[in-house]
């Protein structure tokens, strides 16, 4: 408990400094005059938007649209995972059109998206989706890949059916690599949700970002930004909180607990 | 009580031929080159040789989890091509085989998943094997909470709870003290007996070898033979008394010299 | 058991072992089939599309034959295929170098971290206008970005590989004093290497959206500005193919970087594998 | 203000409204609806509208072409572009533009919300200094290229060769201005009056000069929309006539009310009047379709013909 | 040569009060209660005791591995808060302490770099390591292309590569065959004549504790404690001579007893 409170305080110290560069470097420093308002300013702007409705109506949006498109993608990614790292035939089956997808980055298929799709939140939690999911496929191979082979010959030898090993013994083994990979993925999923507001038209921050950009007011854009970058960090707080609570025995957080 | 001369019992585990390969980048390294025996229903067999000669080898192609080179392994007249059910492994690497994310307990539970017993039937063998091997307490604990040899405790629990007809274990005492060991002895003889348990036992305690065996293999040469077969028929087995007869010393040093000899 | 029946079950032995594993034949004729049957798929469900959104798959063909040979088209492939390799290589080593401190340095993680996660949350186009106040527009302020964006599943992974490293090969290298250094490049980092590769594949994947979305701004050079400017001005046949050879490289980079990994992991996935061995 | 929850694009709503999905890029001209749905105009039609914003007009073009939007916002040289490459669109209504003999007025900048701006840092005083410089626009082969295009040919310059285009947001672009990495960007109200602020000049109003007169914002529809929904489009037809209207005669409170929808930080007076034409002249398209041939936007003329669906 | 009677020699290791409480989730557990005893330099000094008592952990306070939560623990008389310099332990989970990535040559050959030997003789180190626990041959082969003993032993010929003046080796025989246990507990003997090496074992077997030991310090109760401490001296030490020997049984049964009694 002590050592979480220092955790959080070194933390919170860190923030500090990085606001404390951002106030100096806005004003006197090598980015005066540029774009970026100074870090007072944005708090400022920030504290003026937590009082409207509106904001908290698209943050509310913007957060459905990220962790629905996150958990779509879990859904869908870690059982690909799973089946492309246990199955050699789904792994050969699914490389090409998957190495195929990787590369192609949501904001070029978003037209096409907008197109069946409309501006609506639906829209987002695709592209979330669509943005996310291989990447996670990728690390729960991995992760597969990473299983301690006596264990897999454990539960060979104790008869244990395929699909029970993989439950069982491979995906906990996995969880790791899952973890990683949904860590690296939620930001990711939270700038897609916002991107598609800002160029496909769907609801959320996007569209007040592309408001305070279109309307040049740099003060709520930035405002906007430290919202993004706040539910960033709570994105990130709770998996890794999930995180610690599904891998307590991996080696990663033990010594946390011990 | 099975007969403990088991000759007229029917043959559980035969190996005919048996031969193995490793293929390796750097060419095949031949591991065993060909094993004949076989082990009857109810018989304690244990497999003794010097280390690295193939004894994991060998068991690993007895449970069919590695293909053999040629050869057949047989379980009841059926040729072993993956792991049979009847069978079970206490590995020689126990601390790879335990579970990381599960405790003691649930380790155990694992195998019995499967076996769609009665909750209570389940419950009971849980504790009664966590019991036998004297880790009553330690239900909740991960095994990286454990030392060396309540770990190994653990897997060889994990195994007799799941109560196999045929029981595998690769030097399953090693990690153990001397009490301990002589405990776990006599639950292999105790299990054997109550449930008509055939087990086959890999060890380089040759006394354990010798106390426990209705037979002992002796593995010699690279690529390993069977260098000799002894049948050991002490009756009623008891730690102080049996290893204290002439002829418990007499096969001990016949087998500890063939050991000798293998090296 | 007779000699006589033991032989013709030997054979089934080794037949069904044989069976055991999906014989390879099969496992490249799926490799080979299924896209194949897609793109038939594709050609058949297209072929008289009259939506202009999309096209026939057999019109995309045409014109990605057409476009090919052009030298712009070559000009913005090699541009974009520049950017992203060396965007890639920054980024994992930045990567490795800024996660092994962060995975080593308990303290050191704890100030950074939030910081890093909150910006981690930006959308570029709230930086864009930073950059180019900083930097400019050129080819620097795409580098840079691609390299921003790829660093994070390297710099998460190397982090959390150090994190997990087995507790017993650390007690070794601690017992046997290695230096710092001898620690690092000889413990930790082979130890973590699994997942460190398994971070770079997912910021080559990163790099790859981030690099045509960093040729959404400055010259019209590039594969990702080309394909971006074929989409606004509704040529989206044009855009397809943008698609299609982004899909071609994706493919091309992944089946390189899969060579590298398996020559770098060659110990893992051999020790990996040990009990297919057989 | 900018919700578009509802999946399915006509279900009559609230008091046997039908519900219209509006899709506009969040310009000061916007409040020209805004006001017209304030009004009542629309609800007395019996339609409800829903807005929603979209990044630019290809965006908006392709969701209205699908359906997924019955009618979008946008400018005609976007239009023609996507008319040219088959998409299936109309234009339903005028959406804002130049009043009538704007351009031949004192200062055609007084009633053009964009500008082309020169960087005080490249000394660049008027168009023809443009000659091999580099020029930001928002987007390539867009509204803002093509109409500075021609403002470079009628200097003497050739577009496609004669000048470096790169591609910066406004927010950049200003920067880039001031930086002196851009000579030259085109940009339109509020980027306009920040250059201006940042010391940049202005060097043409090329929109006016493009465009003249007549409608150059306008209204469209998908072809299937508008085919199977002929009376709820005429319908919006009658209502954005009345709108644009009342607009006209009430320049201020539409001017209010767009910068309420687009959350600006401008006072209404810092904003050039929009004008909100009534109708859609086929010659305000033919014009722009010529010229785009002209400078080699367009490969062919587009076809004009029954685009303009008239109520 | 050493003289076997040390008790002149001066006091390498020297521990006093050492308790280790282990902090869980579920609270505190006290592993070690009170450990006071001391190792001379040149003495081979045996831990024995139950499985789970506390012996690892013992090691691991012992090698500065861990921190300990009372009590001091002294090599030289400086107190212990780090892996000393001069020491190297052999890790009872030997699978896992070898690096998976490195062939047996380079596992043993890790430590040795930072040591900065002249090549030749750190070749020769590595070499005559592996000669020595009889893995001539294996050197290009990784870890787990070895079998159970044989990882155990090129752990060992790390440790003896190294050469530390303090060898703590925790159950390092517990996978090898009989034969090559014998040898490698002279070459333990061996090793502390040659180099002057002071050298602590965990060891189940306790044949082996009375064979190899000058001192075998017993564990027992829960948290632990000394139980008893045997000085033992035989002269001239041999796998057949000393076995033999009446006092050798008597100590065995003694250790024996104990243990028994500490269950
Ligand atoms: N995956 C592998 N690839 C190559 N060689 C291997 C592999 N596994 C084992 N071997 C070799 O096979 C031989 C026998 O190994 P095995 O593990 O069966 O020995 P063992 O009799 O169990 O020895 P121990 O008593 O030490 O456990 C060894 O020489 C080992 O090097
Ligand atoms: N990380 C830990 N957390 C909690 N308890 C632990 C931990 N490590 C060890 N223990 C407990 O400490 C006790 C002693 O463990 P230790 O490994 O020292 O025993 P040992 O004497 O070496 O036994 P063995 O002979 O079986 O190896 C055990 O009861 C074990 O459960
Ligand atoms: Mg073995
Ligand atoms: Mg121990």
């Amino acid at each position: 408990m002590r050592t979480r409170l220092l955790q959080y305080g070194i933390g919170a110290a860190g923030v500090v400094a990085a606001l404390c560069v951002w106030q100096i470097a806005a004003t006197v420093g090598p980015l005066a005059g540029s774009p970026l308002p100074s870090a007072t300013s944005a708090i400022a702007a920030m504290l003026q938007l937590t009082t409207t409705s509106a904001m908290w109506q698209a943050t509310a949006v913007t957060v459905a649209m990220a962790l629905g498109g996150l958990v779509i993608a879990i859904l869908v990614g870690v059982p690909l995972g799973v089946g492309i790292g246990t199955s050699p035939l789904a792994m050969h089956a699914t490389r090409v059109p998957l190495e195929f997808l990787k590369p192609i980055p949501p904001i070029v298929i978003l037209p096409i998206v907008v197109l069946v799709l409309g501006p609506t939140a639906g829209m987002g939690v695709f592209l979330v989706f669509f943005g996310s999911f291989v990447a996670i496929a990728v690390q729960a191979a991995a992760g597969v890949f990473d299983t301690d082979p006596v264990a897999r010959a454990t539960a060979r030898s104790y008869g244990m059916g395929r699909g029970e090993t993989v439950w069982r013994i491979v995906v906990p083994s996995a969880l790791p690599y899952i973890g990683t990979a949904v860590r690296v993925a939620a930001p990711t999923a939270l700038i897609i949700a916002v991107v598609a507001g800002l160029l496909g038209g769907g609801p959320g921050l996007g569209q007040s970002l592309l408001l305070a950009q279109i309307g040049g007011n740099r003060d709520d854009l930035f405002g906007y930004v430290l919202i993004l970058g706040i539910l960033g960090l709570v994105i990130q707080g709770l998996s890794q909180w999930g995180e610690r609570r599904l891998l307590s025995w991996h080696p990663q957080y033990r010594k946390a607990v011990v | 009580m099975i007969a403990q001369t088991a000759t007229e019992a029917p043959v559980r585990l035969n190996v005919q031929g048996l031969a193995k390969t490793y293929d390796t980048k750097k060419g095949s390294v031949p591991v065993i080159a060909d094993l004949t025996f076989d082990v009857r229903v109810g018989e304690v067999a244990c497999i003794v040789g010097p280390s690295g000669i193939g004894k994991t080898t060998l068991l690993k192609c007895l449970t069919g989890l590695q293909g053999l080179s040629s050869g057949v392994a047989m379980i009841d007249g059926r040729p072993i091509d993956g792991p049979p059910k009847e069978m079970a492994l206490v590995f020689q690497e126990y601390t790879r085989s335990l579970m990381p994310w599960l405790t003691v307990e649930k380790n155990v539970r694992l195998p019995l998943k499967h076996l769609h017993l009665p909750k209570g039937e389940r419950e009971d063998r849980i504790s009664a094997a966590l019991a036998a091997v004297g880790l009553t307490g330690a239900e909740a604990k991960y095994p990286w909470q454990l030392s060396g040899g309540m770990q190994q405790r653990v897997a060889i629990a994990r195994a007799i709870a799941y109560r196999p007809e045929v029981l595998v274990m690769d030097e399953p005492f090693a990690s153990v003290d001397a009490q301990t060991r002589f405990e776990l002895e006599d639950l292999c003889l105790k299990i054997r007996d109550e449930f008509g348990m055939t087990i086959v036992v890999v060890t380089h305690d040759i006394d354990e070898a010798v106390y426990l065996s209705d037979r002992v293999i002796v593995l010699g040469e690279r690529p390993a033979r069977v260098t000799r077969t002894l049948d050991i028929d002490f009756t009623d087995r008891d730690q102080l008394r049996t290893r204290a007869l002439p002829e418990f010393a007499e096969l001990r040093t016949e087998i500890l010299e063939l050991i000798r000899r293998a090296h | 058991m007779t000699l006589t029946s033991s032989i013709p079950s030997r054979t089934a032995v080794a037949r069904r072992h044989a069976g055991r594993a999906t014989p390879r034949w099969v496992l490249v004729a799926a490799e080979i089939v299924v896209p194949v049957l897609l793109v038939a798929w594709w050609w058949v469900a297209s072929a008289d599309s009259t939506n202009p959104f999309f096209p026939p798959l057999q019109s995309i063909l045409a014109r990605l034959v057409e476009l090919a040979p052009t030298p712009a088209f070559l000009r913005d492939v090699g541009s974009s295929v520049g950017n992203l390799v060396l965007s890639f290589v920054l980024a994992c080593v930045i990567g490795v170098v800024l996660g092994a401190a962060l995975g080593l340095v308990r303290g050191l993680a704890w100030f950074v971290e939030p910081t890093v996660h909150f910006f981690r949350a930006i959308p570029p186009v709230a930086l864009v206008p930073i950059f180019v106040s900083l930097i400019g527009f050129g080819n620097e302020t795409r580098i840079l970005s691609i390299t921003i964006a790829a660093v994070f599943p390297v710099l998460i992974s190397t982090m959390d590989g150090i994190r997990a490293t087995e507790p017993t090969l650390g007690m070794v290298s601690r017992v046997y004093r290695l230096g710092r250094a001898d620690r690092l490049f000889s413990v930790t980092l082979p130890a973590a290497s699994p997942r460190i590769l398994s971070g770079m594949q997912v910021s080559l994947m990163t790099a790859f959206v981030v690099m045509i979305a960093s040729e959404m701004l400055g010259s019209s050079t590039g594969l990702g500005a080309a394909t971006l400017l074929a989409q606004q001005s509704f040529a989206i046949t044009d855009m397809w193919v943008g698609i299609i050879v982004l899909g071609i490289l994706g493919y091309v980079s992944t089946a390189l970087f899969t060579l590298f990994r398996r020559r770098v992991l060659r110990w893992y996935i051999a020790s990996q594998q040990q009990e297919k061995n057989s | 203000a900018c919700s578009s929850g509802g999946t399915s694009s006509s279900t009559p709503g609230v008091g046997g409204l039908t519900t219209l999905k509006v899709a506009t890029i969040g310009l000061t001209s916007d409040g020209g609806l805004m006001t017209g749905i304030e009004k009542g105009f629309f609800a007395d039609e019996g339609l409800k509208i829903e807005t929603s914003i979209v990044a630019n007009p290809p965006a908006g073009l392709a969701a209205v072409q699908s359906g997924q939007v019955d009618i979008a916002y946008a400018p005609s040289i976007p239009l023609l572009n996507a008319l040219s490459h088959g998409v299936q669109l109309k234009v339903v209504g005028a959406a804002d533009g130049y009043a009538p003999g704007a351009a031949q007025g004192s200062d055609p900048a007084q009633s053009d919300d964009t500008g082309l701006f020169a960087s005080a840092k490249s000394g660049v005083t008027s168009v023809a200094e443009l000659k091999g410089k580099t020029i930001a626009v928002p987007a390539r082969k867009a509204q803002m290229e093509v109409v500075i295009a021609q403002a470079l040919k009628k200097a003497g310059i050739d577009p496609s060769t004669g000048v470096n285009w790169v591609v910066l947001d406004f927010t950049s672009a200003v920067a880039a201005l001031k930086s002196g990495t851009v000579d030259a960007a085109g940009l339109v109200s509020p980027f306009t009056a920040q250059a201006k602020a940042e010391g940049a000049r202005q060097i043409s109003a090329p929109s006016i000069g493009f465009f003249q007169d007549g409608a150059v914002g306008l209204w469209t529809s998908g072809t299937s929309t508008v085919a199977a929904k002929k009376s709820v489009i005429a319908a919006f037809q009658r209502a954005i006539a009345k709108t644009n209207a009342y607009a006209d005669a009430h320049p201020q409170e539409a001017i209010k009310a767009g910068l309420a929808y687009t959350k600006s930080t401008l006072a209404a007076d810092q904003v050039i009047t929009p004008y909100w034409p009534t109708k859609v002249a086929a010659a305000d398209l033919q014009r722009v379709d010529d010229s785009m041939v002209q400078l080699g936007f367009l490969p062919k003329a587009v076809a004009l013909d029954g685009v303009i669906v008239s109520d």
